[in-house]
Formats: structure tokens, C-alpha cells, sequence
């Protein structure tokens, strides 16, 4: 029967998805810190009760169609007239209700506890990085150590981080899957993110929300380092990286791709995007596409003019969106 | 006005050029060969000027069929771009410009009218009627429609195609960001196709409850009559945020507003919210219709009355009346804080119960039944497991904690896609074949239909069905390549391969309606599946005037009963009297060529043309307020000469006597 | 509302005018001259503002006559309760938590 | 579709065929959409109101009085559009036209107001490219008044209608719905006068 057929067929890759979600190496099935940890936790318990409400339908599907398929035997049968059976009728209605509500208590509790420091780290003193995402690249400021680096965070392990991010555009959202959940990072306002890792490592993080012809590019790298390697690398980021200058900070807004940058300074004594009347810094000349027609565009007052001397290059100096 | 000519045309890209050339290659072709048949009255008198709601309806469902050729070789490019790591075939700005059309024609272009085609044919059918309550303004609202998606489509080779995916989330959206003009066409094609829609919403919703034939009581209509009422409910209460949303947004492009801006105070997360606020009803407007499709199929196909009818009405409202409470759900990430997203998680689960309710009663239909395996029931049946994982996804997404991980992977695109294409597709294609000989008089092919079941429903879990490991090991979507060492490499390859099985399922479809045109056996009688509701109380395809009497309705299925009791099934030619039909109108098709003349300058900023073309949307506006003709009448004689020619055919139940 | 039950003069028409001008003035008197705090003003001054719309869909509008009265009576509540959701939904959400700067 | 009559005496001329049932039950459910069509555009501006980027806030460029003749004036074309319906059950078209142009002098009145107000507003610096705050402001106003200013126009050609036709079953559904609609922007009105002019010079 190829109906049979079909759902065997379903039922199988759904087992497959469900007995390989538990044991492989995909990352988010792979927690590096507390946060990843009690997300996969909430995870794991509604794959739980995804699985057995699949289980259940396909069981019912399955019986159903077979034993009930037209065969030349019971052509002359006439299905009664049901209307329907209030007692099984309430029971999956009653049912899948108590299934949402056991999913979203330890969902309520997650919420609150991933904006928090995690539990357990509570006398370690956090470390406020801000993040500033900017197209298309990840600027990280460490205001106590008055260090800047771009496209990659340095973090000792188990001590937790609070980022506060914000955008100096378009809007981002900031992942970093093995360590937790992602959140937006928008301009003139600031978001909130706390991650810990628990073991050295290098961990992907990447921009996840869209924003423009460099998106796929917009990637950092968290190095979770033991304090002592932390310490030896702000030590010699403080004598060795050159100094940020307004100039070169501005530069680096340009929609471009840059490598690992580090400096000595953060811009957060000239800006901090996150303030709601900071200035912008915008050029619609440097996002203009190769084909296209082009529409007007408008001068704003609250616009820091970084255009001027960057009209030249209007085709964009970046081959990332180039025909 | 300064007119920039030499970037007027997209130019400089092969693909692009290839395309340009088969447009004007197709328009000289079907100009020719109007003209060598001596086709353009005929088309003027019997299509574009029509209001009769079949010839609507089929214009909308041709429309969109070629939508979705259209949003399904954007969905091919990308596959086929993402096959292998760092691959070259589209570069960035391409890839952005493919999936944006594919997201806006997919849902917009592709499941809209279609959806809205099949309402238009089977509605007025379903409930005993002759027409929809406006049927000007439902020619209207097709030409609106039509209008939108031509704007929308010339955009990649005229001007450049809007890049910013189909949510436009600003700030990236806006001026500052996408300076071309690419985003208007976003901004303005979709405004007027969307007031078609409203206008649509409003007519489904009075004809419905104004227009059901003697005795039917709103609890003895069809399942998919209801499901309509519902979806139209949904329209009227959510299309006109996203006419105010559009509306500002092409305030913030054309004009320098601060809605959305990053500067002057505008906030981004405003575009987000209102977006969504459409946006998730939305995609119950394209589900519940399939909803009612499908239960109509499936209590036919079980020889059986639907399980549950009184719960499944309530539970279709109960989706409706939650399907507005749930729009944050797709930006939890934004840090509106716990208290918000759990508010918003608990009313998105909610949802699972009505839909469950739903599932069980169509199981349960068939329980007991006597199942036959015609296309229109695979279909159905292949809908069930695959809508299942879809929508257990939606729950896990809908866990807002756990959505932190999910938000914007693959597995967010696995999922929409296994909501969207057994809630969508599927149900369109058993529409299709279940009502077809409606429509045409001849049924589809069953075995080409059983080919393109088998490659379509396999090709869609390879493509898909990898996407949520994807997702789940940080494949992010919008991207469009993708590094060797990220491991990525076999998943991908295995989703584009099973696109291309998809594809040739789809062809096996197109096949399937050029095989069955030429050769399907035209002598079936007017209700070969055996079924149950008034559509198939009458002939097929059917006559202008729907009914030659209207029918008397006493219970839910009242055709079946019908045949049980062998009542109503005949009509003498005493009680055929003259018909009332409405008269055909140039002003719905006029209006759609200003509406898109107008809505093209305005997408170039060319603000005094757009201008004097928008005068001729009040010039139609002013003479359709004075026209009072109110239609003609079909002679009894006539309608006596075309149903005699039906009833009395051999095999037919329905009879003509004296 | 029947049109019989008010041959001569349109008595309810008048009512609801005067009605309306009243709580007009009442509104701009208790904003404009009271000291009550914002959050006391714009609860009375929001409740007559509805109370006044009331008025016009039932006294002018005639919106609870004919054969669809009742349709329109849940037309308009979904109309009012969507409003609600999508004006104060809107406001909740966007100044919850960071954005509540 | 069919237009024919159903010859119930006591029903107001304009419900008295099945077409024009429908026409007006259509037209009330348009309002259920333009009801959230208005509904965004406040809540947009409760969003947006506070923020003035530099720029004029509600206390610097609202003027209570000019608002308080505006009320005035639509209050009273909204009643007095009231009593032309009045006038229409009663079968009398004079009455009934000299009442609509009465509605719509005010109406023009208010929207010359309006207009005056705008140009105001720009004058004060409060532009459409402003702030957010005057972005939501003059968008909801603007459509509003463009609301208002559409009415004047429609209920022009229905009142060359009626002095054509006279009263059938067809002008009469006509006036009737451009009466509905006519206190429909009143009743927007009030909220505007409410949650925008009066909160504004509150808060
Ligand atoms: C037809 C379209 C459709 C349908 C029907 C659904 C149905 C659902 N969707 Fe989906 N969704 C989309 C189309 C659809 N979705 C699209 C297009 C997007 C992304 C847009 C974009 O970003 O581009 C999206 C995104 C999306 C998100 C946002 C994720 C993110 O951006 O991070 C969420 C989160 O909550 C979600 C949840 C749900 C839920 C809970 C349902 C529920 O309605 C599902 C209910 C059904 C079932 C649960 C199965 C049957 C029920 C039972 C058998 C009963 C027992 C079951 C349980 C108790 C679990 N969807
Ligand atoms: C109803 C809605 C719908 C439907 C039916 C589909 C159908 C398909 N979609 Fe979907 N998709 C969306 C709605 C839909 N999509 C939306 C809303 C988005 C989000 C957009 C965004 O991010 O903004 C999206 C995004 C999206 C992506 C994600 C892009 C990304 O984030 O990187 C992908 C990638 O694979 C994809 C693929 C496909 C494929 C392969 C199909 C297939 O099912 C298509 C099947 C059809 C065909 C295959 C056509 C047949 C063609 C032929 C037979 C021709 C063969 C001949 C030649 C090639 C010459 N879609
Ligand atoms: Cu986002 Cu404040
Ligand atoms: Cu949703």
C-alpha cells in the first residue's frame, strides 16, 4: 500500500530527528555555558512532548487509514452518520491543554532566569563588554580595560559577561549559539545579554538577523580563555595595539568587511550608540547597489557627516555586492 | 524631475538579461497570436471585463499558478546556490533580491490568489447563490490584485528588486540603508494588491452572511464556507494595519518621515511590531481556507459527515480570535523582557488546542469510513503528518526561552515551510484536482496526479527536513553562502537535491493540466466523486447563472441528502423563471491599469505623473458612483434549453422533467 | 431607533447632540483646568471620549436597526476590542523591558 | 445582485431591497477596518509621541481654542447630517439637501481649519520630516482630514444624484451610507480630540 508506505516513511525520519537530536554534535545540542545549558534543557523537554504528541497522531493516522481504506470487499459498506462524541471530544481538547501549560511553566522560568546572572555564578564579578554591531563587522568595547577589538571577544571562562549591545545601524542580532541565546542589538537603544562560558574554547558568533549584502559575513569568534591568559592578553593589547582615534573609528563604521582589529581606547568616549540622541552615522552614498535606480535620499539634522570625503568611493569599495 | 534613464532598465547581469529578453519574447508571442485568432474581443467581452465569480475565480488561480512558477524558481536559485559551500552562482545582493520576491510572491502572489481563486468559483456554489454580494467590486478586487503583482514582478527588470527580505524590517529597509528604489516596489505593489484583498474580505464576509439559500442556517454550511467567513473575518481585522504599515513606510522612503528612521526619533521596532501584527494573522488567513478544504475532501472522500462539525467551527473562530494575540512571537529576541514573552508564548501554545481539535475530528472522520485514495485524498492525507511537524516546531518555536536558539536558523525556515506547504500547497493541489472538473468538466489525469503527489510530497521532506539540523547546528537564514569548514556542505546538498525532485513534481502537475485538456474523457457526469455539498448540485462546468432554481437546504451536507432522499434533484420547466445576472464592466479592469500606472511613478518618484494618473482612479471611482445599470435578465427559455442539455445526459442524478 | 417612533421632530437627534457637546466641554474643562494627575484625567477623560462614540453609533448611526442590527453590534465590538489589542498591545510591548529608556 | 423589492412598507426606503441590505451591511464592516485603520495610526502616535528629536513638542504648537471650534464644527455637521437622514425617512428631499449642504459647509469649515493648522504647524517648525512626534502627528490628522476632505467630494455627486433621481431605493441607501460614514469620521474625531489635543496639552 503506498500509503503504508508514505507514512513509514514519515515516521522514520522523525525518529531519526528525534534519536539524533539527543547524541550528535550539533551546536545547540552541545551547551558550553549555563545559559545554552538551561535552554537545551527546555529543549530537550519539549522534544519530549512534541515526540509523544507525534507518536499518538501518526498511531491513530496510520490505523485509521488502513483499517479503514476501500477495498473491493467492502464496497457495498456505508459509513454511519457520525456527528461526533463529546467525551473524546473533550479529551484532546483537555489534553494538548495541559501539554502547553506543562511546556510553559519551565518556559516562564527560563525567561526569568536567562536575564540574570546564572545561578551558581553569582560571587563571581561580572565583566560588562559592550557590543557594538555595525555594518558589517562586531565592535567589542571593554570599558574597564579601555581596550576595542573588532570581530572577536576575548572572555575568561566561567565568569559572566554582561554584553550590553547596541547598533550603529541597521539592526543585528547578536548569537553565539554554544554559549546561549541570541538577542537584538539595535541603534539608540541598548539591549542586555549575559553569557558565561564554562570551558576554554573558541566558539562561532554570528550576526542572525539579516541586514544587507554583507550579512553572511558578519561573524566573530568568542575566545573563552582561563583568567590567567585573559590577564596576559589585556597586558599586551595595553602595550602593543595602537590607539583608537576618532578618525579611524569612523572609518570603520563604512559598510565594509574588516578582519580582528584591536585598540587601545573604546569610542564609547565619543558615542555611545545606544544613547537615544546620539548622533547618526549614516551615508546612504555608501549603500547605493551596482544596478538599480536610484531614489532621492535626505538630509538629516541629527546626521554626523562622515559622508563628505567617502562620495568618491559611491560604488562602494566592497566586492561583496558587486556584479 | 530629473529622470535617470541609463539606470532605468536593470542591466548587466546575463540572468537578468536572459529574462528581459523572454519577456518581451512572451508578449510579442501572445499579442500575435490574440490577434492571429482574432482573440482580442473575446478576451475583452468574456475575461477582463467579466464579474461573474467562476471567471473571477479562475483568472485568480491562473494568476497564481504562474505566481508560484515564478516564487518556485527563486526557491530553486537559492537552493541551488546554497548546494555547496562558497559556491558563485548568486552573489549576495542576488541572493537578497531572490528571497525577498520568493517570500512576498509565495505568499502574497502565489497562496493569496490562489486561495482566493477557489473561494470565488466554490463559495457562491457552496452556499446556493448566484453571484457574491459585489460583483464589481470583486472584478475589482482581482484587477487590484493582478495590478499589485506586475508591479511587483517588473521590479528585477525595470528599476531593481526590493532586497530586504519579505518582512522589510527597518532600519535596513529604509532610505538610509537601500537608497534604490527597490523597496518602493515593496512599498507600493503590495498596498494595492492588499486593498484588493480588504475589498475581497468585505465581499466574502457580506456574501456569505447575506447570500445563503433557503433553510441554510450558518450552522448547516459547509466546512469550508465557514472557514471562509473566518479567513475574511481575519482579513478586514489585520490588512488594514498593514495598509497603514506600507502606508508610513512609503512615508519614511518618499517623503523623509521619521517612522522608522534610526534618526529624528523614528524606531525601528515599530515597523517590526505592526509588520507582524499583520503578519501572523496572515499566515492563518493562508491556513484556515486550507482547513476547510481539506475537511470538505475529507469527509467526502471517507463517504462520511465531518466529525465534530459543531467544535470545528469553534475551534476555526478560536484560532481566528487567538491568531491576533500572538505577533510578538516572532520578535521575541527583541528584549521586550520576560513579562512580555511569556504573555505572548502562553496565547501562541494556545493555539496548538484548536488546531488539535481540528486534527483529531479529520482522523476521526475517517474513522469508520470507507476510504478511497483519489488525488484529492492523498493529498489530504500526505497533509496530516506533515502539517504535524510543522506545527509541533511552531510549539517548540513558540517557547520563547527556546526560540533564543532557534530565531532566525533553518529551523525557523523548516518549519514555516512545513506549515506553509501542506497548509498551502497540498491544499491547493487537492482543490485543484477535487474541484477541477467543477471548473473545466473533465477530471485531472489520477495517475500523472499520483506521480506528481509521490515526487512532490518526497521531493518536499528532503528539502526541508535537513533544515532543521541545519538550524539547529547554526545555519542562519538569509545567508547565502556558507563556509566548507562549517560542515554544513551534505545537509545542503541533500535539500537541493530534494528540490529538484520537488520541481519535477511540479511539472508533473503542469503536465498533468496540458494532458488532461487534450485528453480527459469531457462525458463524466456533474458530480463524479460522489459528493456532498450544493456545489455539485449543478452542472459542470457550470452555467452562468449557478442555479436554474435555487436550492432548498434542510441539513449540513445537504446534497447527500439529497441524493439519499432523492429530493430536490429534479426541476420542471414551470419553475424556471428569467434570471437576474449583472452586467459586465470595463471600470474594474481600467482601474487596475491606472492603479498600476499610478503606483509605478510613484515607485520612481516621478510625483506629477503619479499625479495625473491617480486622477484617473477618481474618474473611475466617480463613474461607477453614477452608474446605475443594474444587469440583465437570462429568458426561462434559455436557461430551460441549457438545463435540459445537462440533466439529461446519460449517468446524470439530476433530472429534467416536462 | 425605528424612524416611525419620531414623526415630527428629530427629538433624539437633538438629545444626542447636546449630549455630545457637553461631554465635549466637560473633557476639555476637566484636561485643561483640573489638577487631578495625567493618569486620573486621561481615565475620565478617555472613558467619556468612548462613552461619546457610543453615543453616535447608536443615536446617529443607527446601528442596532434592521435585520443585520446584530451583526453590526459584534462588527464594532471586534472593531473596538482589535483596537484595543493593536493600541495598547502596541504600547506595552515596544516599552517593556530595555526599551523602556 | 437582484435588485428586487421587498415590499415590507415599514422599512426606511433604504433598506427596502435586498442589494441595498447588503450594501450597507458591506459598508459597516468596511468601517470595522477602517476602525483598525485608525486604530494603528493612535497607536502609532502613542508610541511615537514623546519622541521630538530636538524638535516642537504637543504643548509648543497645540492651539486649544482653533481645536475647540474644529470639535464644534464636526459635532455639528455630524448632527446636522443626522437630521438630513432624518429628513430623508421622512421623504422629504428638500429637506433632506439643504441639511446635507449644511453638513458639508461645516465640513468644509473644519477642513479649512485644518489646513490653516497645518501651515501653522510648519511655520513652528513641526514638518512631516521633523521628529517622529510630528511624523505620527500630521500622518494621523492628515488622514483624517483626507478622510474628511473625501466625504465633501463623494457626498457631492450623491446630492447630483438626488437631484436627478429624486428619492429611490438606490439614493437613498446612497445618502444613508455617506451618513454613516459622515459620523463615522466624527466619532474618529473624538479620539483624536481626546488622545491627541487633549492629552498632548495635559501631559
Ligand atoms: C501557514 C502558515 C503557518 C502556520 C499554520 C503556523 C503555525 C504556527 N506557528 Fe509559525 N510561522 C510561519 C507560518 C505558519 N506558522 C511563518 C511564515 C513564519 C516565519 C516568518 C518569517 O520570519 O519569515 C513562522 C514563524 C513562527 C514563529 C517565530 C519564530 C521566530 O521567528 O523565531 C513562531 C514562534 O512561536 C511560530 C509558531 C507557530 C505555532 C505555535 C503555530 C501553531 O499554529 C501550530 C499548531 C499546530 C499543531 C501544534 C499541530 C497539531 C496539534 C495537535 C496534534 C494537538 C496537540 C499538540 C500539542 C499540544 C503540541 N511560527
Ligand atoms: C507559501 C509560501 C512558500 C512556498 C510554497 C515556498 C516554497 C519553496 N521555498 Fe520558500 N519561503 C517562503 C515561503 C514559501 N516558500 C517565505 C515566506 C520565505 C522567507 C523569505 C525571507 O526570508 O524573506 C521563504 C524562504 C525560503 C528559503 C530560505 C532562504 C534563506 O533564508 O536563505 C528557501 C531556501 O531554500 C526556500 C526554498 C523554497 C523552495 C525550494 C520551495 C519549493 O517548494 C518551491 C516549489 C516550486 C517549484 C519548484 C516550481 C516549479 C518549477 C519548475 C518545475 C521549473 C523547473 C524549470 C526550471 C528550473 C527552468 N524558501
Ligand atoms: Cu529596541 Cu529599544
Ligand atoms: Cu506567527
Amino acid at each position: 500500500m503506498k500509503m503504508k508506505k508514505l507514512s513509514i516513511y514519515l515516521f522514520a525520519i522523525i525518529s531519526i530527528f528525534l534519536l539524533t537530536g539527543c547524541e550528535t554534535n550539533m551546536v545547540v545540542f552541545n551547551p558550553q555555558g549555563p545559559n545554552a545549558e538551561t535552554i537545551l534543557g527546555l529543549i530537550n523537554w519539549s522534544l519530549l512532548w512534541m515526540a509523544i504528541v507525534i507518536i499518538v497522531v501518526m498511531g491513530m493516522f496510520i490505523t485509521f487509514i488502513w483499517k479503514y481504506r476501500e477495498r473491493p470487499d467492502n464496497m457495498d459498506y456505508e459509513p454511519p452518520e457520525e456527528h461526533g462524541n463529546t467525551k473524546w471530544e473533550i479529551i484532546w481538547t483537555a489534553i494538548p491543554f495541559l501539554i502547553v501549560i506543562a511546556l510553559l511553566i519551565p518556559n516562564i522560568q527560563a525567561l526569568y532566569a536567562l536575564e540574570e546572572v546564572p545561578e551558581g555564578y553569582e560571587d563571581k564579578e561580572p565583566i560588562t563588554i559592550h557590543v557594538t554591531g555595525a555594518d558589517w563587522k562586531w565592535i567589542f568595547s571593554y570599558p574597564e580595560e579601555d581596550i576595542e577589538t573588532v570581530n572577536y571577544v576575548n572572555i575568561p571562562e566561567d565568569t559572566p559577561i554582561i554584553f550590553k549591545m547596541t547598533s550603529a545601524g541597521t539592526m543585528q542580532s547578536f548569537w553565539v549559539p554554544a554559549l546561549g541565546g541570541q538577542k537584538y542589538a539595535m541603534a539608540k537603544m541598548e539591549t542586555e545579554l549575559i553569557l558565561t562560558a564554562d570551558n576554554p574554547g573558541s566558539y562561532m558568533g554570528k550576526n542572525s538577523n539579516f541586514n544587507g549584502p554583507g550579512y553572511a559575513e558578519m561573524e566573530f569568534e568568542v575566545l573563552a580563555q582561563t583568567q590567567a591568559e585573559y590577564d596576559e592578553w589585556v597586558e599586551e593589547v595595553k602595550e602593543r595595539a595602537p590607539e583608537l582615534t576618532e578618525e579611524k573609528y569612523i572609518e570603520l563604521l563604512k559598510p565594509t568587511h574588516l578582519g580582528r582589529l584591536t585598540f587601545n581606547g573604546t569610542h564609547l568616549q565619543w558615542i555611545n550608540h545606544a544613547d537615544p540622541n546620539s548622533n547618526s552615522y549614516t551615508n546612504p552614498q555608501l549603500y547605493y547597489r551596482e544596478h538599480g535606480y536610484k531614489g532621492k535620499t535626505f538630509d538629516e539634522e541629527d546626521n554626523y557627516k562622515n559622508a563628505d570625503e567617502m562620495i568618491e568611493n559611491e560604488h562602494g569599495g566592497d566586492s561583496h555586492h558587486e556584479h | 524631475m530629473n529622470i535617470k534613464w541609463d539606470e532605468f532598465f536593470v542591466t548587466g547581469d546575463p540572468l537578468i538579461l536572459g529574462a528581459q529578453i523572454s519577456i518581451v519574447l512572451t508578449m510579442v508571442g501572445i499579442i500575435a497570436l490574440l490577434t492571429y485568432l482574432k482573440r482580442w474581443t473575446w478576451l475583452w467581452r468574456e475575461w477582463l471585463t467579466t464579474v461573474d465569480h467562476k471567471r473571477i475565480g479562475i483568472m485568480y488561480i491562473l494568476s497564481g499558478v504562474v505566481m508560484f512558477f515564478r516564487g518556485g524558481i527563486d526557491g530553486l536559485m537559492m537552493k541551488a546556490q546554497t548546494a555547496v559551500p562558497e559556491n558563485e552562482f548568486l552573489n549576495a545582493q542576488h541572493y537578497n533580491e531572490v528571497f525577498t520576491t520568493h517570500g512576498v510572491i509565495m505568499i502574497l502572489f502565489m497562496a493569496m490568489p490562489l486561495l482566493i481563486g477557489i473561494m470565488n468559483v466554490i463559495i457562491p456554489l457552496q452556499i446556493g447563490a448566484r453571484d457574491v454580494a459585489f460583483p464589481q467590486l470583486n472584478a475589482l478586487s482581482f484587477w487590484l490584485f493582478f495590478s499589485g503583482a506586475m508591479l511587483f514582478n517588473i521590479s528585477f527588470v525595470i528599476g531593481g528588486s526590493p532586497d530586504a527580505g519579505w518582512t522589510s524590517y527597518f532600519p535596513m529597509a529604509g532610505k538610509e540603508f537601500s537608497p534604490s528604489i527597490g523597496n518602493n516596489y515593496y512599498a507600493i505593489a503590495i498596498q494595492i494588491a492588499g486593498i484588493g484583498t480588504l475589498i475581497s474580505g468585505i465581499n466574502f464576509i457580506v456574501t456569505i452572511l447575506k447570500m445563503r439559500t433557503k433553510g441554510m442556517t450558518l450552522m448547516k454550511m459547509p466546512m469550508f464556507s465557514w472557514t471562509t467567513l473566518i479567513t475574511s473575518i481575519i482579513i478586514v481585522a489585520a490588512f488594514p494595519i498593514f495598509t497603514v504599515a506600507l502606508a508610513l513606510m512609503t512615508f519614511d522612503r518618499l517623503f523623509g518621515a521619521h517612522f522608522f528612521t534610526v534618526s529624528g526619533g523614528g524606531m525601528d521596532m515599530l515597523w517590526a511590531n505592526l509588520f507582524w501584527l499583520w503578519g501572523h494573522p496572515e499566515v492563518y488567513i493562508v491556513v484556515l481556507p486550507a482547513f476547510g478544504i481539506f475537511s470538505e475532501i475529507v469527509s467526502t472522500f471517507s463517504r462520511k459527515r465531518l466529525f465534530g462539525y459543531t467544535s470545528m467551527v469553534i475551534a476555526v473562530a478560536g484560532i481566528a480570535f487567538l491568531s491576533m494575540l500572538v505577533w510578538v512571537h516572532h520578535f521575541y529576541t527583541m528584549g521586550s523582557g520576560p513579562a512580555v514573552n511569556s504573555v505572548f508564548s502562553l496565547t501562541t501554545m494556545l493555539i496548538a488546542v484548536p488546531t488539535g481539535i481540528k486534527m483529531f475530528n479529520w482522523l476521526f472522520t475517517m474513522r469508520k469510513g470507507r476510504i478511497n485514495f483519489s488525488t484529492p485524498m492523498l493529498w489530504t492525507l500526505a497533509f496530516i503528518p506533515c502539517f504535524l511537524i510543522g506545527g509541533t516546531t511552531g510549539v517548540m518555536l513558540a517557547m520563547a526561552a527556546a526560540d533564543f536558539q532557534y530565531h532566525n536558523t533553518l529551523f525557523l525556515v523548516a518549519h514555516f515551510h512545513y506549515t506553509l506547504i501542506p497548509g498551502v500547497v497540498f491544499a491547493v493541489f487537492a482543490a485543484l484536482y477535487y474541484w477541477w472538473p467543477k471548473m473545466f468538466g473533465h477530471k485531472l489525469n489520477e495517475k500523472i496526479g499520483k506521480w506528481h503527489f509521490w515526487l512532490f510530497v518526497i521531493g518536499f521532506n528532503f528539502t526541508f527536513f535537513p533544515m532543521f539540523f541545519l538550524g539547529l547546528d547554526g545555519a542562519v537564514r538569509r545567508s547565502f553562502t556558507y563556509s566548507a569548514e562549517s560542515g554544513y556542505g551534505p545537509l545542503f546538498l541533500l535539500s537541493a537535491i530534494g528540490s529538484a525532485v520537488l520541481a519535477i513534481g511540479f511539472a508533473m502537475f503542469v503536465y498533468n493540466i496540458y494532458w488532461s485538456i487534450r485528453h480527459a474523457d469531457r462525458n463524466i457526469s456533474s458530480d463524479p466523486w460522489d459528493a456532498r455539498t450544493l456545489e455539485w448540485a449543478t452542472a459542470s462546468p457550470v452555467q452562468d447563472y449557478n442555479f436554474a432554481k435555487l436550492p432548498e437546504v434542510k441539513t449540513l451536507d445537504a446534497f447527500w441528502h439529497m441524493k439519499k432522499d432523492n429530493e430536490g434533484l429534479t426541476i420542471e420547466d414551470k419553475e424556471i423563471k428569467d434570471i437576474h445576472m449583472p452586467n459586465n464592466s470595463g471600470i474594474p479592469f481600467f482601474m487596475g491599469v491606472v492603479f498600476t500606472v499610478a503606483g509605478f511613478f510613484l515607485v520612481f518618484e516621478w510625483y506629477i505623473p503619479a499625479a495625473i494618473a491617480s486622477l484617473g482612479i477618481f474618474a473611475g471611482l466617480i463613474i461607477r458612483s453614477f452608474d446605475y445599470n443594474d444587469g440583465h435578465h437570462i429568458h426561462a427559455e434559455d436557461v430551460r434549453k441549457v438545463e435540459r442539455k445537462w440533466r439529461n445526459r446519460k449517468g446524470e442524478v439530476h433530472k429534467h422533467v416536462g | 431607533m425605528s424612524s416611525n417612533a419620531e414623526k415630527g421632530f428629530p427629538i433624539s437627534h437633538v438629545v444626542g447632540f447636546l449630549i455630545s457637546l457637553i461631554l465635549t466641554f466637560a473633557a476639555a474643562w476637566i484636561a485643561l483646568k483640573t489638577t487631578l494627575s495625567i493618569k486620573v484625567i486621561m481615565w475620565i477623560i478617555g472613558s467619556l471620549a468612548v462613552f461619546q462614540a457610543g453615543l453616535q453609533l447608536v443615536m446617529f448611526m443607527h446601528m442596532t436597526e434592521g435585520e443585520d442590527g446584530k451583526v453590526n453590534i459584534i462588527n464594532i465590538t471586534y472593531g473596538a476590542f482589535m483596537a484595543a489589542v493593536i493600541v495598547l498591545g502596541s504600547i506595552w510591548v515596544l516599552t517593556s523591558g530595555h526599551a523602556a529608556h | 445582485m437582484s435588485a428586487n423589492l421587498t415590499a415590507s412598507s415599514d422599512l426606511p426606503l433604504e433598506y427596502q431591497s435586498e442589494q441595498s441590505k447588503m450594501n450597507i451591511l458591506g459598508f459597516w464592516i468596511f468601517l470595522g477596518a477602517e476602525i483598525v485603520l485608525f486604530a494603528t495610526l493612535f497607536g502609532v502616535y502613542g508610541v511615537l509621541a514623546e519622541r521630538h528629536a530636538g524638535g516642537p513638542t504637543q504643548q509648543d504648537i497645540f492651539v486649544i481654542k482653533d481645536v475647540l471650534i474644529q470639535t464644534v464644527l464636526l459635532l455639528t455637521s455630524s448632527f446636522t447630517c443626522g437630521i438630513a437622514i432624518f429628513e430623508m425617512r421622512r421623504n422629504r428631499l428638500k429637506g433632506l439637501i439643504t441639511w446635507l449642504v449644511i453638513t458639508l459647509l461645516l465640513g468644509g469649515g473644519f477642513l479649512f481649519m485644518e489646513i490653516n493648522e497645518f501651515i501653522h504647524y510648519v511655520h513652528e517648525g513641526a514638518a512631516l520630516q521633523t521628529s517622529a512626534f510630528t511624523s505620527s502627528l500630521l500622518v494621523l490628522l492628515g488622514t483624517h482630514g483626507a478622510h474628511v476632505a473625501l466625504g465633501i467630494g463623494w457626498a457631492i455627486l450623491i446630492i447630483m444624484q438626488l437631484l436627478k433621481r429624486g428619492l429611490t431605493t438606490e439614493t437613498t441607501r446612497k445618502t444613508f451610507i455617506i451618513g454613516l460614514y459622515w459620523h463615522f469620521l466624527d466619532v474618529v474625531w473624538i479620539f483624536i480630540f481626546t488622545f491627541v489635543y487633549l492629552e498632548g496639552l495635559v501631559g
